[in-house]
């Protein structure tokens, strides 16, 4: 996977769907680059736009402005292809800004791979969800499409079997009541809005009094007992906060398998972490 | 699928204008008329037919007796599977009656003894809410129904109610074999499932 | 009538006495076929119209081919106003498309409601990484895909394939209806979307 980006260019989706969009889509005016923000993300996975160059605090901002000017489904679709991509970019850029220095350890290698796996993803988002147009264009054609399905004749309806009946009036009723309950509509969850605030700070010191007993700990038991996201995502950001300070390691085998963490700082002091988590505001 | 199709559709603007409809002159009417005939469900009338092509009502019946030579050989092609009858006023592709045999066979070891999932719930939504429309039982169900409801026609387990005279469409409800196969003596013995319904139903208010 | 009528319907006294079944010898397998894709409303597939006639499958596959030529006019006839498509792993006669615009005003379909971009692209994710599960659909469209799956199992697009013994997590497949209404006859007639995965794809490995 540690292959240099470069020889992956060729597989980066053609810039022409991107052109497609753009008069109707979101545009994106920064200082490294004014255009369609589907165009910007060509350019990223073509590697002629630096995403370390691209401030995407300014392109979120841009997009919730440009999304206000919207209306309706258009605007749901919009905005979550936007996080989609956005995460992927804010994954990948994170990877990007980690120090990386010259390939002299594993740990860069596995950092490299890293970046090559969200790129992978990326393209793989890309790829699909073209694709998906391709869903779209033959679902439109072929309902036009008219088959022959007629009742059918009397004479040949005597020749079916017997039905067997083995429906009970309890199912039926239920049956009913299941067919008639309104599919679900996909609403976005506000619930997130009203959590309590969790301590970027006070997760990590839990974090650390885990992993400083000195055996490896898996991220799963480090969240185990976590009965909100937000600590979830708070423990993991402190992960993050710790391995800046190298306080930690990490061990993935495989994309999305298990990941070991283990404890690495050599000078460690409990007053780290009163800095811990500055950036996010705590 | 009905012979009182253009009850409901829209008047295109070729109406408005007062101008000609139907088939491209390109088109011969023999094989508008075919097509036409192989998806109509119904007996098609001549008249109906020829609003349909938009051709005079003899151009159609010329090409009506046409097809019906043509399927059955007499055109130099095969004698075919199918033939075109004029049956009760209307004409409609039937089987042809030497096939029969070959049909009946078929039918017999295709058509599954048991109803699908899909069946009996589109049949429990007609129970509840009948009379009923093929276009409401789809919009509860969010699916195609057509196919299954002509298979619980089929199976005698529900029936044409009556068509709405304003928008030409059929509603269904549901027989006495239901009921038998229930194990009830009238609608009223259904469960009753309002209850259940009252957290997230609205926009199904008229639920018994 | 299902393509799962065998595994419902009780063996015939012709098969329980090992008697051969199928049309006399004099009736012609086109003619037979022809007969029974009037009746038939979803796609027959080969083996099940071998068995419907009781005739080796290659007979069947060539008089299949024949009808399609035949229909499109290559057998001396004229092009006819349907034809015989292989769709959805089966065999069904389709008004010719250059006629649908014609007939649309004699059936009533309703089509369903169109799927979002969202489930679109969920869609395709299945269709090419399937049998998949929900979590790695997910991680895949980096979302929360619960809702989405559960409209495309409503659509009948998308069925639970089988439940990983292990995880207990459910694994989605595609269905032969979602084959129907995309008009192709097989998981291979999908676009191919390697070359776009190609160079980045490693850890992706089974995507076409």
């Amino acid at each position: 996977m540690a292959r240099s980006p470069e020889r992956q260019a060729p597989a980066a989706p053609p810039t022409a769907s991107a052109d497609e969009d753009a008069p109707a889509g979101f545009r994106v005016h920064l200082a490294s680059f004014d255009g369609p923000f589907d165009l910007l993300l060509s350019l990223i996975t073509k590697r002629e736009l630096d995403i370390t160059e691209i401030a995407l605090s300014a392109v979120t901002d841009e997009f919730l402005t440009y999304l206000r000017g919207l209306d309706g489904p258009d605007e749901l679709d919009e905005a979550s292809e936007f996080l989609v991509v956005a995460v992927t970019l804010l994954d990948w850029k994170i990877a990007s800004l980690l120090p990386q220095g010259e390939l002299v350890d594993a740990e860069d290698v596995a950092l490299l791979e890293a970046r090559d796996l969200l790129f992978a993803r990326l393209l793989q988002y890309r790829a699909f969800k073209e694709v998906s147009a391709w869903f779209a264009e033959r679902l439109v054609a072929e309902s036009l499409r008219h088959a022959r399905s007629v009742r059918l004749e009397d004479r040949f309806r005597e020749r079916t079997p017997e039905l067997r009946w083995t429906t009970s009036l309890d199912d039926f009723a239920a049956l009913a009541l299941l067919a008639m309950t309104p599919r679900e509509i996909p609403v976005v969850g506000l619930d997130h809005l009203h959590a309590p605030l969790i301590s970027i700070r006070e997760q990590a010191a839990h974090v650390v009094s885990l992993l400083r007993r000195g055996d490896p700990v898996t991220f799963r038991q480090l969240i185990a007992g976590a009965d909100q996201k937000g600590v979830v995502v708070a423990r993991f950001l402190a992960l993050l906060e710790l391995y800046r300070h190298a306080a930690v390691g990490f061990e993935q085998l495989e994309p999305l398998g298990e990941l070991t963490v283990r404890w690495t700082a050599e000078n460690w002091s409990d007053e780290n972490l009163v800095n811990l988590g500055a950036d996010y505001g705590q | 699928m009905g012979s009182d199709a253009e009850t409901t559709t829209e008047p295109t603007e070729a109406d408005v204008e007062g101008a000609p409809r139907g088939i491209p002159d390109h088109i011969d009417v023999a094989r508008a008329l075919e097509a036409i005939l192989m998806v109509a469900d119904e007996p098609q009338s001549v008249v109906g037919l020829a609003a349909g092509v938009g051709r005079p009502v003899e151009d159609v019946r010329a090409a009506l007796a046409e097809l019906v030579a043509d399927y059955d050989g007499a055109a130099g092609g095969p004698r075919r599977g199918f033939e075109l009858r004029e049956v009760g006023g209307g004409w409609r592709i039937y089987v042809r009656g030497e096939l029969d045999e070959v049909v009946r066979e078929f039918v017999h070891t295709q058509s599954p003894a048991k109803l699908s999932q899909a069946a009996l719930e589109t049949l429990a939504v007609i129970a509840y809410k009948q009379p009923i429309s093929r276009g409401a039982i789809a919009s509860i169900r969010a699916v195609n129904v057509d196919s299954v409801v002509r298979t619980l026609l089929g199976r005698g387990l529900i029936t044409e109610a009556f068509t709405d005279s304003e928008t030409g469409a059929i509603h269904y409800a549901t027989t006495e074999l239901l009921l038998t196969q229930l194990g009830i003596n009238s609608l009223d013995e259904l469960p009753k499932i309002s209850p259940l319904l009252d957290d997230g139903s609205r926009g199904f208010d008229d639920v018994r």
